[in-house]
């Protein structure tokens, strides 16, 4: 007992010196973005031999679960002796609450994670929170893939990247339906009301608080307000004022169309996947086309699922990997994101039986041998060609937009 | 002098770490909810963490929405408990099977619970299939919304389905305790059956149904995953609310968050009290 | 008032092959205080609770005057039981204990409270109304026990060995008031005991139940001079039993031929008697008179044992001490058993 | 005379007490039945879904049952991706780990509690109640950031700790409970035989009170075991137990695989049930424990 005892008590006068410590040593300075010490690749590999990457990524889809632990950590093993750790989380803002919590705790060079799956929000959040690792894009040579020209991939969600994180997937959103339930799916946001009209409690999207509910919210707005090129930039209230009351209408006419007459919404993109699924819905969307494919060999979907776009295009955007500042393992970090950019991660990630997502890398600096090999790929029937999606992508809105307009709907159309 | 040291060499382990970790918890907890965050450099105690929630209708229906989930659970729990245990007290054939299979769902995670439940009561769950097979549905909209609702029905029968057989056994031991004997006593006194029930059994179980169902209304008030996977959105129950704000990527609704915990901790100190109160109107044997 | 009967009732319980209580029939009369007297765990308690309604009887009767009760729930019963461990609910005050019965036949609150007034002075309780059970002393519980289901005045009032768990002065002073109250009201009263002092110091009749059977049922003195056999002679005590044969009023045995009272058994086959009657040195009475030798002599405190032997039998018997201060072991003395302290058993 | 009848009405009483259960007990009523039926069904109903969908492949509305089986779900669960396996290595090991923390702690507590009597107990009875009362979040979201930032955050340690909050009351309140039906002279006597301090607890205390100690374990197990929010806020996502994946993917809404992983999550527990079942049930019952509570 006693033994136990004294064992207790010295993690409890740890605890409160460092409670104390903690309480007494005010505020540490806030952490620089610092740039890599290191002078060129050769560096990296070799002080990322023998390190642990824990990346934290949404954790609720077992084929990018196997794809990421099995493939490229499986790679990252064998050629770089990394240990890659999947950490599966519900939402991405857990991981950046961790490093910000860890800030506020004071962790600054110890922190436990090394790479996030990020866009959007978060990354903003974490970019002017001076949260990131940056400036390392040079070291990496599968940077020279990338083409840093196309804005979609120079700009997260409007805001520059500043070699603060690596493209490493492509997403566009697109519809779904059952083909041999719904004929003739209504193909443009005017349709799409029509349509919920004539199909009562057959319709409905998540709500804003999801990614994949406030990206349909998006395009409304950008309907209400005849595209998006007046909403690029920065948030201007002017603007939003003179746009919102217009998709605010849109959305709350459809309302009582809506599956539960709009009294509520589903709460995540996967309740919606399961509506649909279920048949209590006839459309469904996603931000990701390739999990359409997904969820039919998944025996989730019927295999009558077909997608589409929406005439006037739908929003795109870039998956980042993301290296916190406190990071303890940047160099094994920057070797994974290095490696998730290089031909192999991103055919294999291709795969329509692996994954079936667009590739982060301008095909057009491939080999030709590779680029064949891209070609060649075959489409998942219930996927919607790369081609058409890359003819009709829209830009995203800078986070400031995304949140006002989240805002705007949890209290204009959810009350 | 002796027996007090050797009392207080006993207990001291556990007080440490009770003391150290739920008391040493709940005090940072108030200081977070206070806005003293030295790290971000705030050193000041304010109030605005909980003038901003008291300021927030969504916390006002939260609040209301955790408490009648907890409130209804209990009832409905603590009801079917006494029920079940009247029953369970007798002996028939076969039943030690139906115990064992009675307290099976202690063993159950609630999450596992949760998930079964959403199986089989969603729109297009089991029972919305049943409802299509005899044809009084023709489609998932028509099954009443028991999930995702603003009623909170899918969870309050998942806490109804994990609190029956917990409220149950507190209460089928108790009886053990109590016996027959007071009841024998009372009948031939002249009460029926019912007034048996009423005035000699109800009141010596009271304060083991009480401290149970305080056990089940505190664990339903303060718990995350249930709401979260089975509650609709908007309002969301105080804990998952508690939670979005914590794990908010802005720090500035941290203390909100702590400040929500704090409530929750409040009301169960409450209740607490309360408990003590009433327990020591009535005489434990 | 009616009489309570109980007519060959049995009890099996299920599951057993040997019944609880056996073929039992008594008649207990209106007013009467009887015991219901026997070794633990032999079936008296079954009786009481079959009586009150507590147990199903598996066969046999019960009846109030004509009727029979085993169709009637225990509240309809009006056969109220006093139980051993009192059963006091803790939770309610002497007051609301004793008023339960008529709360729960629906009472005005006036009339209740003006009942529990009296029984409270009647079991010399008052000024303890408010209190809660467990403030109050093992002997003052049993008597708000008893004042709980006297203020019922049912027909018959069933104690289930109520005093057991008192101290024995405090049981001394619980069977006085017990024996007022039964002559205050009158009540028809039906108690359980192992204890045959109690039984006999209370009731007027006692019915001895030995392994579910009654053996015999009769007043305190007959169970003492005349038992029915050897059990029941055991069981009150009996220390001498001499075989032998009995024959036209006299009994041959070891001893002699002994002169039987005119109201002993005519085919008996064993004699006994008490040692306290066993008179020692007097040899004027011819009849029942011999001689006998002391084998051993054990001083008890209040009387002194002598152990005889004649002709290879032996028997007891007591004196006061002072008697028998002279007497030494291995002397021959004088013995004379009266005629009205012998019995035969059969 | 005077003793042996007291003791002989002791054996009367508890004969008493078997009879009258086998008297109550000449069957329920078939209202009664039906409404036990119908609880019990109740109870092990919403197992069942999870079964089935465990090992189908898709089962789409209205099909009562799936329209094409597979146990691809549990080759992924079994799978090295999954971590299905580790997670429940490390969810018993916690919960192992819990209980023994808090069987080690709680039983001198509880002998405390249940033995003696001393100023300031009812506070301190207060005190260890008021944890299985305020919910684990409220405490758990102060701690996180001293946990943090002594390193206990995101590690097995810090989960195993933060998970005493819960448990170690239930095994407290349980042990206080078995020493107040304890009569410590009974090691008095054995020390008076010879036996030494341990030699005393190993064979004349532990026997005594373990029962209630097993059964004061199976529910610190089992709390533990069931934990949620707390793995999740001091764990960080990095101590992955079941129920964090039961829950990514339930949300996900991969029934297939939350099936799977259920069906792995619950194995334990009724094992446990099974094994414990008579003491369950018996006279010490576990109810009988949880009464102190």
């Amino acid at each position: 007992m006693s033994r136990y005892q004294s064992t207790e008590l010295t993690i409890w006068s740890r605890l409160f010196l460092l409670a104390t410590f903690f309480a007494v040593l005010l505020p540490l300075s806030a952490h620089s973005t610092e740039r890599a010490n290191y002078k060129n690749w050769d560096e990296v590999i070799a002080a990322a031999k023998g390190g642990t990457v824990n990346w934290f990524m949404w954790g609720g889809a077992d084929n990018i679960n196997q794809y990421v632990s099995e493939y490229i950590g499986g790679a990252l093993k064998q050629r770089y002796d990394i240990t890659l750790k999947r950490i599966g989380i519900n939402d991405t803002a857990e991981a950046v609450n961790a490093v910000l919590g860890e800030k506020q705790a004071g962790v600054n060079d110890d922190g436990s994670v090394d790479l996030i799956w990020i866009n959007g929000g978060n990354f903003r959040t974490m970019k002017q929170g001076n949260l990131l690792f940056c400036g390392y894009h040079d070291l990496l040579p599968n940077n020279q893939l990338v083409n840093w020209q196309d804005q979609s991939i120079a700009n997260d969600f409007g805001l520059a990247v500043d070699e603060c994180e690596v493209p490493w997937n492509r997403a566009q959103f697109a519809f779904a339906y059952d083909s041999a339930r719904t004929k003739n799916p209504p193909e443009s946001i005017p349709a799409l009301i029509e349509w919920a009209q004539k199909n009562p409690g057959e319709f409905t999207y998540p709500a804003a608080t999801d990614f994949n509910g406030s990206v349909f919210i998006r395009h409304v707005f950008y309907h209400a307000a005849g595209g998006p090129s007046s909403l690029l930039g920065d948030f201007d209230q002017q603007k939003f004022d003179a746009i919102a009351p217009k998709a605010w209408a849109i959305l709350n006419d459809m309302k009582p169309y809506l599956w539960r007459e709009g009294k509520t919404y589903p709460n995540s993109i996967a309740n919606l996947a399961q509506l649909f699924a279920n048949r209590e819905v006839a459309l469904y969307f996603d931000y990701d086309p390739a999990i359409f494919g997904i969820n039919v060999e998944n025996g989730i979907f019927p295999e009558t699922t077909r997608s589409f776009v929406l005439e006037d295009g739908t929003i795109g955007n870039t998956n980042y990997v993301a290296i916190p500042y406190n990071s303890p393992n940047k160099a094994a970090a920057m070797v994974t994101a290095n490696f998730l950019l290089s031909f192999d991660a991103q055919f294999e990630k291709a795969k329509t039986n692996v994954w079936g997502a667009a590739p982060a890398i301008d095909i057009d600096r491939l080999t030709e041998d590779q680029r064949n090999l891209f070609a060649k790929l075959p489409r998942h029937p219930s996927v919607i060609a790369p081609s058409v999606l890359s003819a009709k992508a829209l830009p995203e809105l800078h986070p400031d937009w995304i949140s006002a307009i989240e805002k705007g709907w949890q209290y204009n159309v959810a009350k | 002098m002796l027996e007090r040291w050797k009392i207080v060499l006993l207990l001291s382990p556990a007080l440490v770490i009770i003391a150290g970790l739920f008391l040493g918890g709940l005090i940072l907890g108030l200081i977070g909810s206070l806005g003293y965050m030295p790290l971000l450099g705030r050193e000041e105690f304010n109030l605005n963490a909980y003038r901003n929630i008291l300021a927030s209708e969504r916390f006002y229906l939260s609040f209301l929405l955790t408490f009648y989930i907890a409130f209804t659970s209990t009832v409905i729990a603590s009801l079917l408990a006494i029920g079940a245990a009247l029953i369970l007290r007798r002996s028939f054939i076969g039943r030690s099977v139906i115990n064992f299979l009675f307290q099976i769902n202690l063993t159950v995670p609630h999450l596992v619970g949760a998930v079964g439940i959403l199986y089989l009561f969603s729109q297009s769950g089991f029972f919305a299939r049943l409802a299509y097979e005899f044809e009084i549905i023709t489609k998932p909209s028509e099954f009443p919304a028991l999930i995702y609702d603003p009623l909170a029905i899918g969870i309050i029968l998942q806490y109804v389905w994990k609190e029956v057989p917990f409220i149950g056994l507190i209460l089928l031991a108790n009886m053990q305790t109590i016996g027959r004997d007071y009841e024998a006593a009372a009948r031939v006194l002249g009460a029926s059956r019912w007034q048996c029930f009423r005035h000699v059994l109800l009141p010596l179980l009271f304060p083991g149904l009480l401290a149970a169902a305080m056990i089940v209304f505190a664990f339903t008030f303060g718990a995350y995953e249930i709401p979260a996977l089975l509650g609709q959105n908007y309002p969301s129950a105080l804990p998952v609310l508690a939670y979005q704000a914590f794990t908010d990527v802005d720090l500035n609704a941290r203390p909100e968050a702590l400040a929500m915990g704090m409530i929750i901790a409040l009301l169960s100190v409450i209740m607490i009290f309360g408990y003590a109160h009433l327990a020591r109107r009535y005489v434990r044997s | 008032m009616t009489n309570v009967s109980i007519e060959n009732l049995v009890k099996l319980y299920p599951g057993r092959s040997v019944p609880a209580v056996k073929d039992v029939s008594l008649l207990i009369e209106t007013g009467s205080l009887t015991a219901l007297l026997g070794p633990s765990a032999c079936g008296k308690s079954t009786i009481l609770k079959m009586i009150a309604g507590l147990l199903a009887p598996t066969s046999g009767d019960i009846r109030f005057g004509d009727h029979s009760i085993l169709r009637l729930p225990p509240e309809k019963r009006d056969a109220v039981m006093v139980f051993q461990d009192h059963l006091l609910f803790p939770y309610m005050t002497v007051a609301e204990n004793i008023g339960f019965g008529l709360k729960m036949r629906r009472r005005p609150k006036a009339e209740i409270s003006h009942a529990v007034g009296t029984m409270l002075e009647l079991v010399k309780l008052d000024g303890m109304a408010t209190r809660k059970p467990n403030q109050l002393s093992g002997g003052q519980q049993q008597r708000i026990a008893l004042a709980r289901a006297l203020i019922l005045r049912p027909k018959i009032l069933l104690l289930d060995e109520p005093f057991s768990s008192l101290d024995a002065n405090l049981r001394l002073e619980m069977q006085q008031l017990l024996k007022s109250l039964h002559q205050e009201m009158g009540m028809t009263m039906l108690f359980v005991t192992h204890d045959q002092e109690e039984a006999v110091a209370l009731s007027s009749k006692i019915a001895l139940i030995l392994d579910g059977t009654l053996r015999q049922y009769a007043d305190a003195a007959t169970l003492y001079g005349q038992p029915e056999d050897l059990d029941v002679a055991k069981f009150f005590g009996a220390k001498n039993f001499i075989p032998g044969i009995s024959s036209s009023g006299h009994f041959e045995c070891a001893l002699g031929r002994l002169t039987l009272p005119v109201t002993a058994n005519s085919n008996g086959s064993m004699l006994t008697f008490r040692p306290e009657n066993v008179v020692i040195g007097v040899t004027d009475s011819a009849e029942n008179s011999f001689h006998a030798t002391i084998e051993s002599k054990k001083f008890l405190g209040n009387q002194t044992q002598l152990r005889l032997s004649k002709g290879g039998t032996t028997f007891d018997a007591s004196l006061p001490p002072l008697i028998a201060a002279p007497l030494l072991e291995g002397s021959t003395v004088s013995v004379h058993l009266p005629r009205q302290s012998l019995w035969a058993l059969p | 005379m005077r003793i042996l009848p007291a003791v002989m009405c002791d054996l009367e009483k508890e004969l008493e007490v078997k009879r009258q259960r086998i008297e109550s007990g000449e069957g329920l009523s078939w209202l009664t039945w039906f409404s036990l039926i119908l609880l019990i069904s109740w109870l092990i109903l919403p197992l069942i879904p999870l079964a089935v969908w465990s090992i189908s492949r898709s089962w789409f509305f209205p099909d009562i049952t799936p329209s094409a089986y597979s146990l691809r779900a549990w080759s992924y669960v079994f799978s090295n991706t999954s971590e299905v396996l580790p997670a429940l290595g490390v969810t018993t090991l916690i919960a192992f780990c819990a209980t023994i923390v808090s069987a080690v702690i709680g039983v001198p507590a509880g002998r405390a509690l249940g033995l003696y009597q001393f100023r300031g107990k009812a506070a301190i009875e207060l005190l260890i109640l008021a944890p299985t009362i305020v919910p684990g979040i409220a405490v758990a979201l102060g701690l996180h950031v001293v946990f943090l930032n002594i390193g206990l955050a995101g590690s097995y340690l810090g989960v195993l700790i933060v998970h005493l909050i819960p448990t170690l009351p239930y095994m407290v309140l349980v042990m206080a409970g078995v020493f107040a039906n304890y009569n410590p002279n009974t090691e008095a006597q054995a020390r008076s035989l010879g036996a030494s301090a341990i030699q005393t607890f190993y064979y004349v205390t532990l026997p005594a009170i373990l029962p209630g100690l097993l059964i004061g374990s199976l529910f610190t197990f089992l709390v533990s075991w069931s934990q949620y929010i707390l793995t999740l806020l001091i764990g960080g996502g990095r101590v992955v137990t079941l129920p964090l994946l039961l829950f990514n993917f339930a949300s996900a809404g991969r029934n297939d695989i939350t099936g799977a992983i259920s069906m792995i999550y619950i194995l334990p527990g009724v094992v446990l049930l099974l094994l414990g079942a008579r003491h369950l049930t018996g006279r010490n019952s576990a109810a009988e424990s949880l009464r102190q509570i």
